[in-house]
């Protein structure tokens, strides 16, 4: 067995010490309902290397890999290129094979990377103070919600329509448990998102207002009106962003007056992996609030020589610490992809991440003003990011998409296909274009569009 | 930090707090292969950049709805050089299971198989998008299935829910389905009873979840005591959590009497499978009358801890719990073709489900690597896992309670973690003074003060991927340390001494908490 | 060795010879991440594997013609956790230029991309077969030509020599091409010409071809001393080597003269390329009146070192040595299919070639890496390169002028590499010394003792893919070492204090070789 | 330029204290000649990252890959499973991007590294000492009679003709300069090599014997006749090994009386790359020879505190000392895959490396029965490790070896490859089997083979 170093000998040197006669002397405690005459059926035996690469790959190859078709997949998860020394990074042992910094003399390298991430995700976030990483975006969203309830000692939650349904779903799913009452809506099928409609919603029981920038239908536009709003009755504004990219061309958040950020990271630096492990942040824009914040924190301090070093802090908020009365429970978070995060966003900088998302945004457009050239076609936006909703004539959306992969075209995400039965939307498809897009995808996808709709 | 001095240099020996000498002092406050790295808003500039693309055309229309950003976002790049020397040199200052013995009680830092980390990084696994056409991410979903398969296996439990992304989420899966499962009869519950010894995610996730928290005692043994358990229980109990073997590192060898006693009541039996990797291959969990239980794939099966996560949480139910269970999941059809079944088919499939709790279908990241582990191993080699991991930890606490208290040394064998308390130490020192000398020793120490229940815990895990060779350097070490705590060695209280970094203040980084870095003012 | 002591520890001072407390002793001779590890046979067991593989089946019938193995290999094996773990130690033990700066002058240590290593493992490229039916592998043999188009343009020369391994083995392959031509015409010639400054695989290479080697004395200067060059050449003298820019980072403005004069007497002229990296992009070899010159892609091309290679090292020709270069070769023909041109064709395409001087088509791994690399700076970026570089080396030049001894400072600007001299030290302090200074500090030490023609030579190659800041640190932490040198600091001479090792003793390895691992004789 | 640190403000402020008004003027000295007066033409200027990897791509897809098809070549190069840890292993960063040890106080982990696999390397060819590694096996074959040429004070050598012609061709190569005689031959076409024959070339003139084993044909058999021979006339036995997983199942060469052993280490870590870079291996049986070795030897030694470490050392053979009387001009070796030779038979040990060669004969051995039955299909070899050569009845093997390329099938290795115009040998193929060889895969072949001759 290639992963376990003890030898028989040392096996039976070591149980003679112990003063154990054999193996299942260790394990008497176990009643004997339980105990097994030998290794558990119906499961293979151990296999060596060469075989198991052989299993994985044959069901890796059973999956049409992105980068192998013309592909405009989005709503949450984004595709980018992520230069390769950020997997040169993770791949350290000393990162990768590290847990939890609690002995911070020998995790300074985890530690000063979560500063510096931390401090990225606030600046991008617009925000004062950023944590350490949640799960992801959609739970990032229900910690918002929970400690908005917290701040604001209200129990009601209002979400935009236009927030991505799987995290008004999550939300939805803790609120039956904790008692919290939530008002959401579907998404109206219009140009703008209606701000209005959702203003009218909050009240003086509204602990806060859930907002997406840019939202579910790739739609752009200024939240700072909801911030007043929410602010005028004492609620706060809770922003969601799913495609961080986007806030290098437009303004962030924070600037607009929401009092929570989160979002998913995935797209810096992470990667697809059909939905896991991704990245929660979560940042406020009043330092008053860490205290009330979820997850973990890292703070700077200074050595018994005064030299400068960091630990994770305020773990009074914590499970471990607070126990019952802990701000969430969470434990194990993203470390790891968090890191992918800052590396890649080191290597994009302010200059990087502004170019990144120029070139993202110009495609998209380059894109929005091809496909609408085909008939049965209807742009709804005015203003996206790089992704954008198109109105098609016929067949459900969701059979088209279907449609396509069976012409090797990866075309983008049906609305059926997050809200189904929903009739409204049934015709809507989400189309995102990143700088991995080239101009020759944009033309097989409008091409091939053409041909399913006729 | 570590500004050169300009001043020109004058020899002088470098003296540490306490008065020991460390050689002659650098300049550059590196020590050879020992290096200091700033910041990297201390390094990086705004216009820098390590990836090449086009400058931004300024002439081309923008449909952004005039919210163009007009501040700097306030971030600094770096080229591609700086940044991989840049973090290179921060994972210097890091230990990692790696570089040596992990024994962190109750986290399981076992080997991270390098073919895991291959076959997660196929393009096939690492490049497919949540919402592809399920037609075109076949192979994907056979992997969530083939992985329910051996996880129902291993644990005798016929259902699985896989989206929960680490354990405390797992635990909440667990609380929520029994939540569920009880207002279904529409009968509401209020309290969990959860032992002291347990994991601070228990409580928390009950509590998270809607519910009361009692405490159960537990005996001298370090078991919990069934009598005050049975005493407590009524019809306002919805749950027990115990985690088993527990987190003193023993078997609950009542697990099954509990687990009728609160069936008995109409309460759930939610186990915390944390500790799994003493008995996989050898118990299945749902012998003993488990409802739920997660299981931390990124413990039992090896996936990595990358300083602090991502984990994965699947969770085991009975029977009982299935119909609960959350929303996605993978079923396979007739002509075997694999299908997610979501919010659209709740009615048909699991009408009663208590919903969707992640956005996408989990952490199918871990999930191609646990499946990789799961392979190598099989029935023979997880049961291996099993007994090697079960055999070390009582080798190193029959090789230490002569020295170290061992309060539970005679309540029968430990399971995977032998639990030490610091009772005899000398002076004022203290269980964190003797982890911070085995640190100077190389080694990251074990985990400290938890479980609650013994003063000055040190719970240590030395998991089945260990050589015999390095626990006995890991004893002799101990025993040395501990031999100076004895003794009173108050060089202890200073130590580390050789790590990147000695003691850190960590009150004065709660008093004026600095979460962020700002410009200095004087610049 | 660092057995654990299994007699107790007693309170005590680790005390180096030197008498500097260093902090109390561990047992495991351990220092926090500084990690000790013992030899792989120390360790590791006959019967220990790292592989999963089927028992072997002695009743299976061999047909080894009765040579089956009797004694035991003497091998010893590892787990997987083990062997990571062993290799991660030692590699801790290692400075690279991921750590830090790396001014290892004539070794060119500047930044590997990893885009590079990433494309090298693409199975289109790591897993093909060198013969490999060619129908099967066009791509990579278009890849051996495109990058031969780019050596060509860039160095401005005809031909191109792809198989040669390293810099040395190019250098083997000038030579011969030379000596191919000289006796094609039936004009035999004993004697090759090398400056003293000259790297030591000159005149090496040379003697392993058959010639007699003289020494071309250089000027105060720092370079070729021309009239004395000429007043040696004559009808017996096959080649100049020279080495352009010099070893002593100076640009031979004399080349073309030296060129013209050699070629005058019938003579070829090889210039050693290894520091191409000073005109990249800026300068076309080819426009100077070379023959013959070798290119290090382990330079040049940012393929790593790997801690002594594997390098690449192919070579361009003039017009005059082309036909007499050596098999293989990438040929396109009329159909744009890629051929690869060996012993078969040899008369019809090149037939006078020297002849094959490696098994394959020499190192497509790096070929691979160098092409990536390439492509990715383009002509704008390569010229960039050449222009850092040389930027970089005279800002370190002019910064120490004044403190170190700079012999050739008045010989104009220095190209890559700024060369330092040992005048001055007080006490008996070396230029050995002031290396194991830089050392502490946190650096590799810059190129020592080479070129020979200067004492106690210190040569300084920056390389591109510094920062400013990283380069402003190292000048600082340079000049306070010398400052020390230059004050007889004594402590200077027990340096380095904090690197794995302390000095080690080269003659008693020298005079009792010890270079293989055996059973300590009391076991 | 995400590779180049220096900002335009930098260089500025950097040509200032230098004293210079331009770049240009750091470049006085480079005559008006070679003065170019921008960018070079006709290449392309820089791209991302994204647009490289796009290329490079486009060229790897243009060859088959020898995991996508059944594959059979060797002929001095071979396919093995390399664990994924060995990748790990070499691309740390303090292994990938050192130099040569030429500071032993920060290089310990290179230079313990070397100590173990020239020990390795030792024991597995029955040797006293190896050094720390060559070019490739057919430069070490060349360097093994040019040693062979100092030992003995005699300038002739005898090859096999059972040599790998690629071996026999660098070493005529050399030859023509240093005036050495090389007698050589092409091998017969039988079953057995024909030992007689080469026994019966050894005179008092001959430095050494050069001996292939198992040999280009596959065959395997006893070399102490040889060696015999020749040391009574004073000759010295270099014995050539290009598959080491072989020296698991037979004899070494040391064993058998090679003086010096030399190889290609390739098959084992470091895998198929197209030819290089390759690892050559050089040990000598007499310790007495080691100052006449070529390239670099790594050795033991004590620091200043009396620590064992280690050391590049004797380094008086060598060219950066001993310049023109350098037993060799190596500098630069391969030294990265020596590493990954190393880890990989770390993880083997002696266990594995018997198993693995156990498990590579019982597949030939299958392979060769199997390949016996297609009709036109004659076995040569009695003996073999795990490659063997057929005689094909009809079309020459090159042409064969094409068409089953062209059927998805990389075949073998045809003798007409390696030795053009050779009417003799124009119909065998060598055919490789290794533990990667499925009986699928030989399955296959037989098929398209017999599909092919008929
Ligand atoms: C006993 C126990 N329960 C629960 C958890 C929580 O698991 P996670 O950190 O994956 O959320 C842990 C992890 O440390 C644990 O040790
Ligand atoms: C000037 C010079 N010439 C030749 C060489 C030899 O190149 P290689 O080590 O690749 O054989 C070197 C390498 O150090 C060198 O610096």
């Amino acid at each position: 067995m290639r992963y376990l170093p003890l030898t028989d000998t040392d096996r039976a040197d070591m149980l003679e010490l112990i003063g154990a006669s054999s193996i299942d002397d260790l394990f008497v405690d176990v009643p004997e309902v339980a105990r097994l005459d030998g290794p558990i059926r119906d499961l293979p035996m151990h296999a060596s290397e060469m075989a198991v690469e052989r299993h994985m790959k044959g069901l890796a190859s059973k999956n049409l890999a992105a980068g192998d078709a013309p592909f405009f997949l989005g709503a949450g998860a984004y595709r980018h290129h992520i230069p390769a020394s950020v997997d040169t990074v993770i791949q350290r042992g000393e990162f990768l094979t590290a847990y939890t910094p609690y002995q911070p003399e020998i995790a300074q390298g985890t530690l000063q990377m979560l500063f510096e991430f931390q401090t990225q995700v606030a600046r991008l976030y617009g925000c004062a103070v950023a944590n350490a990483s949640l799960y992801d975006g959609s739970t990032a969203c229900w910690e918002a919600v929970a400690m908005a309830g917290r701040v604001t000692k209200r129990k009601r939650a209002v979400l935009s329509g236009a927030l991505h349904p799987h995290y008004a779903q999550v939300v939805k799913t803790m609120a039956q448990f904790t008692g919290d009452t939530i008002a959401d809506a579907q998404p109206a099928i219009q140009t703008e998102p209606d701000l209005e409609g959702l203003i009218s919603r909050i009240d003086e029981e509204t602990a806060c207002v859930v907002v997406q920038y840019p939202d579910i239908l790739g739609r752009v536009s200024d939240l700072s009106k909801v911030a007043e709003a929410a602010h005028a009755k004492g609620a706060l504004l809770v922003a969601v962003n799913t495609e961080p990219v986007a806030l290098g061309a437009i303004q962030s958040p924070g600037e607009l007056g929401a009092d929570i950020v989160v979002g998913e990271g995935q797209a810096i630096g992470v990667g697809l992996q059909f939905g896991g492990p991704y990245l929660g942040l979560f940042a406020v824009r009043n330092p008053k609030h860490v205290r009330q914040m979820p997850g973990r924190l890292c703070g700077e301090t200074t050595d018994a020589e005064g030299r400068r070093g960091f630990v994770l802090t305020l773990s009074t908020r914590e499970q471990h610490i607070r126990r019952e009365k802990a701000t969430s429970n969470i434990c194990t978070n993203s470390g790891l992809c968090a890191l992918a995060f800052s590396v890649h966003m080191t290597l994009l900088g302010e200059k990087g991440l502004r170019e990144l998302a120029a070139e993202n945004h110009r495609l998209a457009c380059l894109a929005a003003d091809r496909l609408e050239k085909v008939p049965g076609v209807k742009l709804l936006n005015n203003a996206f990011f790089n992704e954008f909703t198109l109105m098609l004539d016929g067949k459900p959306a969701r059979d088209i998409v279907r449609e396509l992969a069976d012409r090797g075209v990866l075309g983008g995400v049906s609305l059926g296909r997050l809200y189904p039965g929903v009739e409204a939307l049934e015709h809507a498809l989400l189309v995102t274009v990143t700088e991995l897009t080239t101009e020759e995808d944009i033309e097989t996808l409008a091409t091939e569009l053409e041909g399913v709709l006729s | 930090m570590n500004a050169p001095n300009k001043s020109g240099w004058k020899p002088q020996m470098e003296l540490s707090e306490d008065g020991i000498h460390t050689g002659p002092a650098t300049t550059t406050g590196n020590h050879a292969l020992m290096l200091e790295e700033p910041l990297l808003f201390e390094i990086g500039h705004a216009e820098t950049t390590g990836v090449d693309l086009p400058e931004i055309d300024a002439s081309v229309q923008t449909r952004l709805a005039g919210l163009e950003r007009s501040e700097p976002i306030g971030l600094v790049g770096l080229t591609e050089p700086e940044t991989v020397r840049h973090y290179t040199r921060l994972s210097r200052q890091n230990y990692g299971i790696d570089l040596g013995f992990f024994p962190l009680g109750s986290c399981t830092m076992k080997h991270n198989p390098r073919l895991n980390e291959k076959m997660a990084r196929l393009p096939g696994f690492a490049d497919i998008h949540p919402l592809a056409p399920q037609q075109s991410v076949q192979g994907a979903l056979e992997v969530i299935d083939q992985l329910a398969d051996w996880l129902k296996t291993l644990t005798g439990m016929p259902g699985v829910a896989m989206s929960p992304k680490a354990g405390a989420h797992g635990e909440l899966c667990g609380i929520l389905a029994i939540r569920a499962a009880h207002t279904a009869r529409g009968d509401a519950r209020k309290v969990v009873l959860v032992p002291e010894s347990a994991h601070g995610t228990n409580p928390a996730t009950a509590a998270f979840a809607g519910y009361d928290v009692d405490n159960i005692p537990a005996t001298p043994e370090g078991r919990v005591d069934v009598e005050a358990l049975k005493a407590r229980l009524g019809p306002d109990v919805a749950a027990v959590m115990i985690t088993n073997p527990n987190t003193c590192g023993l078997f609950e060898k009542d697990f099954r009497t509990i687990a009728d006693a609160v069936h008995e009541v109409g309460g759930y039996v939610y186990c915390d499978g944390a500790n799994f990797n003493a008995i996989v291959g050898r118990v299945r969990p749902g012998d003993l009358g488990v409802d739920a239980m997660h299981i931390n794939l990124h413990k039992t099966f090896s996936t990595p801890h990358g300083g602090g996560g991502p984990g994965s949480g699947p969770v085991v139910f009975s029977e009982a719990l299935m119909p609960f269970a959350p929303l996605p999941f993978v079923r396979k059809d007739e002509e075997g073709q694999f299908e997610l079944v979501e919010e659209e088919s709740r009615e048909e499939t699991r009408g009663q489900t208590f919903g969707r709790m992640t956005a996408f279908h989990g952490q199918m990241g871990m999930f191609t690597r646990a499946l990789t582990y799961m392979l190598s191993h099989g029935a023979d080699g997880l049961k291996q896992v099993a007994e090697d991991a079960v055999l070390n930890a009582n080798y190193i606490l029959r090789s230490l309670e002569d020295i170290l208290h061992a309060p539970f040394a005679d309540s029968g064998p430990c399971m995977h973690e032998a639990l030490f308390g610091d009772k005899d130490f000398g002076g004022d020192l203290s269980t964190l003074d003797l982890a911070k000398g085995l640190i100077d020793e190389g080694y990251h120490p074990m985990t400290v003060y938890f479980p609650l229940v013994v003063h000055g815990a040190m719970l240590v895990e030395p998991t089945e991927t260990e050589s015999k060779a390095s626990i006995d350097q890991f004893i002799a070490a101990f025993r040395s340390v501990t031999e100076r705590a004895l003794a009173g060695d108050e060089t202890l209280k200073q130590a580390p001494y050789y790590a990147p970094r000695r003691r850190l203040d960590e009150t004065a980084a709660a008093r004026k908490p600095k979460l962020v870095w700002s410009e200095p003012e004087d610049e």
